[in-house]
């Protein structure tokens, strides 16, 4: 029984960790296609942003450093993006590919130039790094039934990013159905021309929607190469970015049901790591593979409207004008 | 008059809005040239006009939603720089717009708040706009659920949201265009009801409309537009309908068709029964019965948005039959069936479409790809030999097709690779007419046949109907210039509000008693 | 868009080209914070890609891939469609190129097997697009998230295949076994060498010609059949088809199978070609670079070839420079990739204006 | 002699922590030591193995270092068309004149590895995480497994590999991620055999306070007191000893098997781990090593017929 519920925790606990930055970036990617900005280009972002927040830590020794610059660097690819979607009426899904290419070539192209190490960032001390918290009195509770368990194993011990990227949740929800931002941004996103005849630029409020969307991937980055990791490798971001346009997409834009898709997606790729090569009674052993693509194949399924339907922001992707 | 007594001398004194010398272009388009407009306080003023005419331009320049090219607009006798819809708000402007400015999903609250939020948070704002909403709807007599979502609300209580986020704004000039156009006649009447409040409360309302009844039975003033200019400015109660049809719609050249009596054979295309409903629900077309028989012409009259577009759409395969059926050349569509436009041209049914940007053409194509709209399949425009086989089209012969089509109609310039973007208006709809004619189509179906078309080339385009039909066509035309379905067709019906509210022969038809029967609506009818 | 015009040249050359040094520009700027000398770097990139025939070869068989990526993506442009999906398309073709390869190779040479594989790989590429056409065209899915889905179930399933099925008992890395030697396309410095003519060797193969056939077929298709009239049709105005009585759902399906069919035939080259077996990736980033070429192109076959060119170049020529200059690595090519596909597809109207302007100015100039 | 040497690095790229790296390593030794300069290409595309090798010799490179068994097929038809050029391949054989395959008994170290994880576990199970699953990835699993077994025949021996794609090289974060669940299945010592991934693993093993080995070079220095040897894999001595006897024109084509008996694997003992190595641990392995040198000890290899008694 105690076995069972330690493997479960360990099993949850792998899940939080590892839908942290998917939490991230799902929240991210609500701020920017809520406003109406496809963002395709997560994953570039918050590679960019790893590299930045490695990078720095290692030249500085300054983990926080290393935060700020991640979300500097990928705020300014979202300005790009911005630049070229909003400014350049350009094509969105266009634009947030050449990010993610850009990103995927540049990270390594100056990592080579400045660290001489194959794209790599030299490895980052502990003080570098974002260390595990433990909360109060997780210790004390440790061998209480069940509750302490979960308290001191599961709850407590991650690091402050992994807080960070459950608070977000709560905070982007806030921030959405809850502040004046939010609500403009909201109806942007289904009805730029209501916005701008209530005397509100469609400009500048899809502009700060796509730097939230900055700073939501560079928190990413930064948890991927200075907490998760110790150091930027090329590509690290494997393919993140897009699991979590897929959550986002499988939480039908929302934060708390994006949040979900994202700790399911987690909870697979945790699954995955646990039942490699493992005889499942009447399955047989599930290919990695197939769990490694569930993540995508469920989305098809949700937008091919088999289960529940996912109706986007009714103005994502087009370009607002006002002539007609 | 209704003006409410004047409080402050030197404000009431001065015009509520006006309005001098408003000149607007939207590339080679005149949307508006050197209009002029004066409207008091609270004082309801219509303005009137064909489509196209630039009442929306006029209204969204006045909202600050366009800058004008030229003129002024001075509010309560101050002259006011309006950039946007901001600045129009800040002097009191609101503005209903013909397409509603709402966001689907959001509470009725949401979208009165939206924009005018007092605060950073939204409970504080929400639990303002509440009070605020609840103090207005009583005075106005407005009520609607704020907490209700604004998509599933009827359009009705949709436009009451909208006239609630202007008086939210604190408008005392409120901008209505084309308000009833979408509304069912209860819900006009609630409407104007709305509005004798607004006006007694103060309220300047500019009222955009095609309809004469409803003109006359709410407005103090009454605007005319034409063409992008204004024409005249009626005191309400000194004109009548009769004058303001002949002002909106009138021509200054009359123009004749020369045709023999029509000689009507056999049914061709029979209308049974046929009620049709879009998609948000609302009831476009309520049991329309309709023939038409072989060497006749018959004209469908009426204001735009009445239902010729759904029934065109209808009777050209395009929409699908929903309740009712039709027999179109002794083959019997009903809901059953699954015909697209393509079996409906193999059936005998030609169609030119009332919108050739939206539909009867392709900008982008060469006039010659246009030329071939819906018979690409035909195999005149095949290669010979194996090409054909494997289901090449034969280039020379498209252009040699386009090229008969040009000499016919005499398209100018006769160039079938030009862009067909880059045609004037009156030759793109010459050579879409020709390409719907060239087949000799049993049933041709014409959405308005000279829109945007100069006068020499309207004689022409008639005709050219008049011809087809003394071959033994049946010709429906759907037209908002009365002065054309009486000249060129033998039989006129008039549509509103979805149904065929009157049928005569056109020799029996003057303007008057048309543009009265276009009119009509059931409001009207409630009414007296 | 604007309602004032330019002159075509200007649309489909000159913006184009400005949009092109733009982006070399920018990677000059990055090739200078490297530390190195951006004109001899773009020297050694112009020698390497076009300097001696091992380096035309290899820039022609890279070129080979992007012709038919580039065409997918055009075809399914003209419909309205953005198929980002060509990756994944090009990656289940070659599964069925190689299914087909393997399963005959020991009765067929080449040129009987080639139609056979080219069917195949079409089929399998097609049915790789048909689902997200499918899922857009009747339940409105949005393709370009389905596509880019079906690019990692693609990638999955490939994984699975070649691990499981695929792969030669005792090999080390994930691949099927060789093609026979006879089933082979053969190599070009082959076809040179039987005419008598020395050669280096390099990938490039006979399906260069297969691309340059694709890019007539495309052409035909588009501009001179009543399907591609069609799609083009729907590409500019879906009403006007659904007017003109065009099942826009069916075309919509047919188009993204033709696109997909079309992207498969990287699997020609690089598996019956290049690889001469079925390997893990071979696609390589294709699929998404021949977005960036459709784009150039303005989906024109004779665009899209020169847009091919231009990015063989720029693969063969980075290979090169990270083959001179050592600080210069493969990434800075994909760099420029990332430039070009930003300069000539988001930012693509940037110039536009200002060149309007311009062109105002100097035709009012001329009128006085 | 002079010597104009190139190296040709494949896909993972000269810093993989792994083979690439020790090849790396070796030749920058050689070059630091007599200050012969080398031309250098990490291969990017499969095609651009053959187009690589060519061109080193083209340009007239010799020796050429030609790295990882993926080069076989291009060191072959190159090797033919250059008959003069010399040409090492590490890591997979090539039958030609003037072609010197390097390759590797790595059952043989993993092995002993084995054996110091098992007598070092305190809850009777051990793991392993290779990179890319492979056979000769296998292989490293199942020499490992074998020495677990041959130290304590009752232990557990658990196994993952990170992927089936070249990316399983380079995903520290799924290498941390299984070294978890490893632990949590109750392993205390974890071998790692799978590149820049192996980083996540012996971070993993550190946070969680168990043991790691190291693999291909030396890595005991990474996590003192975590790390508890390394399973070292001499490609930098190949590599340097390639170039060595080519300027020394002592170079030699044909097949070098290096296994424990010519050190060409072996385990790692030094000041970072030594606290860790008792020394019946310590005498236990070495005794191993020389039955398995002497031929009284025999370690199957997994390559040999594909499969893994110890691992069934
Ligand atoms: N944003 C725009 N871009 C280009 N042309 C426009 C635009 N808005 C209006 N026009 C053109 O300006 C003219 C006047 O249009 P407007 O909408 O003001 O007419 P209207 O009188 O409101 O007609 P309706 O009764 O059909 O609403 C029309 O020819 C229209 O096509
Ligand atoms: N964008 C364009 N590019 C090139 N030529 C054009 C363009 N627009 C119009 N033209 C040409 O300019 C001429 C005048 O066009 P315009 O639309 O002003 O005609 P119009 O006087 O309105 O005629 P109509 O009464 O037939 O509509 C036509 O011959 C047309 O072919
Ligand atoms: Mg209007
Ligand atoms: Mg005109």
């Amino acid at each position: 029984m105690n076995d069972a519920l330690l493997i479960a925790v360990s099993a949850l606990d792998a899940t939080l960790r590892l839908s942290a930055p998917l939490i991230f970036c799902a929240m991210a990617g609500v701020f920017s296609e809520r406003s109406g900005i496809v963002d395709i280009g997560l994953e570039g972002k918050m590679l960019a942003g790893a590299f930045a927040a490695a990078a720095t830590a290692a030249v500085t020794g300054s983990v926080w450093l290393g935060l700020f610059c991640a979300l500097g660097v990928s705020v300014a690819m979202a300005l790009l993006h911005g630049f070229a979607c909003i400014t350049h009426k350009g094509n969105q899904v266009v634009s947030g590919l050449a990010i993610n290419i850009l990103a995927s070539g540049l990270t390594v192209a100056l990592g080579i130039a400045w660290f001489q190490r194959g794209g790599q960032t030299p490895a980052l001390e502990a003080d570098a790094r974002f260390a595990a918290i433990t909360l109060p009195g997780a210790d004390s509770v440790a061998d209480l039934p069940i509750i302490g368990v979960v308290y001191s194993e599961l709850l407590s011990g991650h690091n402050i990013l992994v807080y960070m990227a459950f608070l977000s949740v709560p905070l982007t929800a806030w921030v959405l159905y809850n502040t004046r931002f939010g609500l403009r941004l909201r109806a942007v996103g289904e009805n730029p021309q209501a916005v701008d005849t209530a005397g509100i630029s469609v400009a500048w409020l899809r502009y700060r929607s796509v730097i939230c969307a900055g700073l939501l991937c560079g928190l990413a980055g930064a948890y991927l190469s200075t907490a998760q990791n110790a150091a930027f490798l090329k590509d690290m971001s494997a393919g993140k970015g897009y699991i979590a346009l897929a959550a986002l997409i499988f939480g039908k834009w929302r934060p708390t049901q994006a949040m979900l898709a994202c700790l399911l997606f987690g909870f697979l790729d945790a699954l995955a790591a646990r039942l490699q090569g493992v005889e499942l009674p009447l399955i047989g052993e599930i290919p990695v593979q197939l769990m490694q693509a569930l993540p995508y194949i469920l989305t098809v399924i949700l937008l091919a409207g088999f289960i529940g339907r996912a109706i986007a922001p009714k103005a994502i992707g087009i370009p607002y004008s006002k002539e007609r | 008059m209704h003006s409410p007594i004047p409080d402050d001398y030197s404000t009431s004194c001065a015009p509520a809005i006006a309005l001098r010398g408003i000149s607007k272009r939207f590339g080679a388009v005149k949307a508006n040239n050197d209009v002029d407009l004066t409207v008091a306080r609270g004082e309801i003023h219509g303005i009137i006009g064909e489509n196209g005419a630039g009442k929306s331009t006029l209204m969204s320049i006045l909202y600050g939603f366009y800058e004008a090219d030229s003129g002024s607009i001075s509010v309560k006798g101050e002259l006011v720089d309006i950039k946007n819809a901001n600045d129009a708000i800040a002097v009191g402007i609101g503005m209903v717009h013909q397409h509603f400015m709402l966001v689907d999903n959001f509470s009725v609250l949401e979208n009165v708040m939206l924009g005018a939020e007092k605060s950073f948070s939204l409970a504080t704002s929400v639990s303002q706009t509440r009070k605020a909403l609840a103090a207005l709807s009583d005075q106005y007599g407005l009520a609607v659920d704020p907490d209700a979502i604004t998509g599933d609300l009827p359009v009705g209580l949709q436009q009451r949201v909208e006239i609630l986020k202007a008086l939210y704004r604190g408008a005392e000039v409120l901008i209505l265009d084309e308000p009833t156009g979408v509304l069912t006649p209860q819900e006009v009447e609630q409407l104007f009801d709305i509005l004798n409040t607004l006006r007694e409360q103060g309220v300047s309302v500019l009222l955009i409309t095609h309809k004469l009844q409803e003109v006359l039975a709410i407005t103090d003033k009454v605007s005319v537009m034409r063409a992008g200019t204004m024409v005249a400015e009626r005191t309400t109660v000194d004109t009548s309908k009769e004058e303001l049809a002949e002002l909106m719609v009138g021509r200054k050249v009359l123009l004749h068709v020369d045709k023999s009596p029509a000689n009507p054979q056999q049914t061709l295309l029979d209308v049974v029964d046929i009620s049709w409903t879009d998609p948000r629900g609302v009831e476009r077309l309520k049991s329309i019965n309709l023939q038409l028989r072989a060497g006749e012409i018959v004209g469908v009259a009426g204001v735009s948005g009445n239902g010729q577009t759904e029934l065109l759409s209808l009777l050209a395969g395009i929409a699908p039959v929903q309740q009712g059926h039709l027999n179109v050349c002794g083959t019997r569509v009903d809901a059953t069936s699954l015909l697209d436009a393509k079996s409906f041209r193999h059936l005998g049914v030609g169609h030119v479409a009332e919108d050739r940007h939206r539909m009867g053409m392709v900008s982008a194509f060469s006039a010659r790809e246009t030329a071939i709209m819906g018979f690409e399949e035909s195999d005149a425009y095949k290669s010979s030999g194996v090409a054909g086989a494997l289901g090449l089209m034969s280039s020379s012969r498209v252009t040699e097709h386009c090229e008969t089509l040009m000499a016919q109609f005499d398209v100018r310039p006769a160039d079938p690779h030009l862009k067909s973007a880059n045609f004037s208006g009156g030759n793109q709809q010459k050579l879409c007419i020709a390409r719907e004619m060239e087949h000799q189509p049993k049933v041709l179906l014409v959405g308005q046949p000279t829109r945007g078309v100069d006068i020499g080339a309207i004689e022409f385009i008639h005709q050219q109907l008049v011809e087809l039909r003394d071959a033994g066509s049946a010709i429906l035309v759907v037209s908002v210039e009365l002065e054309e379905v009486m000249s060129l067709c033998d039989r006129i019906v008039v549509m509103s509000e979805g149904r065929i509210v009157g049928e005569m022969e056109s020799n029996e038809a003057d303007a008057q008693r048309l543009g009265l029967m276009m009119g009509i609506s059931s409001t009207s009818e409630i009414r007296s | 868009m604007s309602q004032k015009t330019l002159p075509v040249w200007v649309d489909i050359a000159l913006i184009p080209l400005i949009n092109v040094l733009l982006a070399f520009v920018v990677a000059a700027g990055v090739i200078v914070l490297i530390g190195e000398n951006p004109l001899e770097a773009v020297n050694i990139m112009l020698m390497g890609a076009f300097g001696y025939d091992e380096g035309i070869g290899y820039t022609l068989y890279y070129t080979t891939n992007f012709i038919f990526t580039g065409l997918a993506v055009a075809i399914a442009f003209h419909a309205g469609l953005f198929n980002i999906g060509g990756e994944g398309q090009a990656y289940i073709g070659g599964l069925g190129v190689g299914v087909m390869c393997l399963a005959l190779d020991a009765w067929l040479p080449w040129y009987l097997l080639l139609p056979l594989a080219i069917f195949s790989g079409a089929l399998f590429g097609a049915l790789w697009a048909y689902i997200p056409g499918y899922l857009q065209a009747y339940r409105g899915s949005h393709i370009v998230i389905t596509t880019i889905m079906f690019n990692f179930i693609a990638s999955a399933l490939m994984v699975y295949l070649l691990v499981n099925v695929l792969i030669q008992p005792g090999a080390m890395s994930p691949e099927s076994r060789r093609i026979a030697d006879n089933a082979t396309l053969p190599f070009m410095h082959e076809v040179f060498g039987a005419m008598g003519m020395d050669i280096a060797s390099s990938p490039l193969n006979v399906s260069l010609f297969l691309a340059l056939i694709c890019c007539v077929f495309v052409w035909l298709f588009i501009w001179h059949t009543r399907w591609g009239y069609a799609i083009r049709m729907i590409g500019f105005n879906e009403q006007a088809a659904i007017y003109s009585g065009i099942n826009t759902r069916r075309m919509v399906v047919l188009t993204m199978c033709i696109s997909g069919g079309l992207a498969a035939m990287v699997g020609i080259n690089e598996v019956m070609g290049a690889q001469e077996r079925v390997v893990l990736d071979f696609v390589a980033g294709a699929g998404f670079t021949g977005i960036a070429v459709a784009l150039m192109g303005r989906n024109h076959p004779v665009g899209i070839i020169v847009a091919s060119l231009l990015f063989g170049a720029l693969f063969q020529g980075g290979a090169e420079l990270s083959f001179e200059i050592s600080t210069i690595t493969r990434d800075l090519v994909v760099v420029i990739q990332g430039l070009v596909i930003l300069f000539c597809g988001a930012l693509a109207y940037m110039v536009r204006p200002t060149l309007e302007r311009i062109f105002a100015r100097v035709s009012v100039e001329k009128e006085l | 002699a002079d010597i104009k040497p190139a190296v040709v690095f494949d896909m993972g790229g000269k810093f993989d922590q792994s083979f690439n790296q020790g090849v790396f390593e070796g030749v920058e030794r050689f070059k630091s030591e007599t200050g012969t300069k080398y031309r250098e290409f990490e291969v990017t595309n499969p095609s651009q193995r053959e187009q690589a090798v060519r061109k080193m010799a083209q340009r007239g490179a010799n020796p050429i270092i030609s790295v990882g068994f993926a080069q076989a097929a291009a060191v072959e038809k190159v090797a033919s068309e250059f008959p003069d050029t010399q040409i090492t391949l590490i890591d997979a054989v090539v039958d030609q004149p003037n072609v010197q395959s390097v390759v590797f008994k790595e059952h043989e170290g993993s092995f002993l590895v084995g054996m110091l994880a098992a007598l070092k576990s305190q809850t009777k199970t051990v793991s392993f995480i290779g990179g890319m699953d492979i056979p000769l990835i296998r292989k490293f699993n199942c020499g490992y497994a074998q020495g677990a077994k041959y130290a304590m025949d009752d232990i557990t021996v658990i196994s993952n590999m990170t992927g089936s794609t070249p990316t399983a090289w380079n995903d520290p974060s799924k290498g941390a991620e299984l070294a978890r669940s490893q632990f949590d299945r109750g392993s205390d010592v974890v071998f790692a055999a799978a590149g820049g991934t192996g980083i996540g693993v012996y971070q993993a093993a550190k946070d969680a306070g168990k043991y790691a080995i190291g693999v291909d070079s030396n890595q005991n220095h990474l996590h003192p007191g975590t790390m508890l040897t390394s399973m070292t894999k001499q490609v930098d001595v190949a590599a340097y000893s390639s170039l060595k006897s080519a300027a020394d024109d002592t170079w030699k084509p044909g097949v070098q098997v290096l296994g424990l008996a010519e050190n060409g694997v072996s385990w790692a003992l030094d000041e970072h781990n030594k606290s860790l190595i008792t020394p019946e641990m310590k005498e236990a392995v070495e005794k191993a090593k020389q039955a398995i040198i002497n031929g009284d000890l025999v370690v199957h290899d997994y390559m040999s017929d594909n499969s893994c008694p110890a691992l069934d």
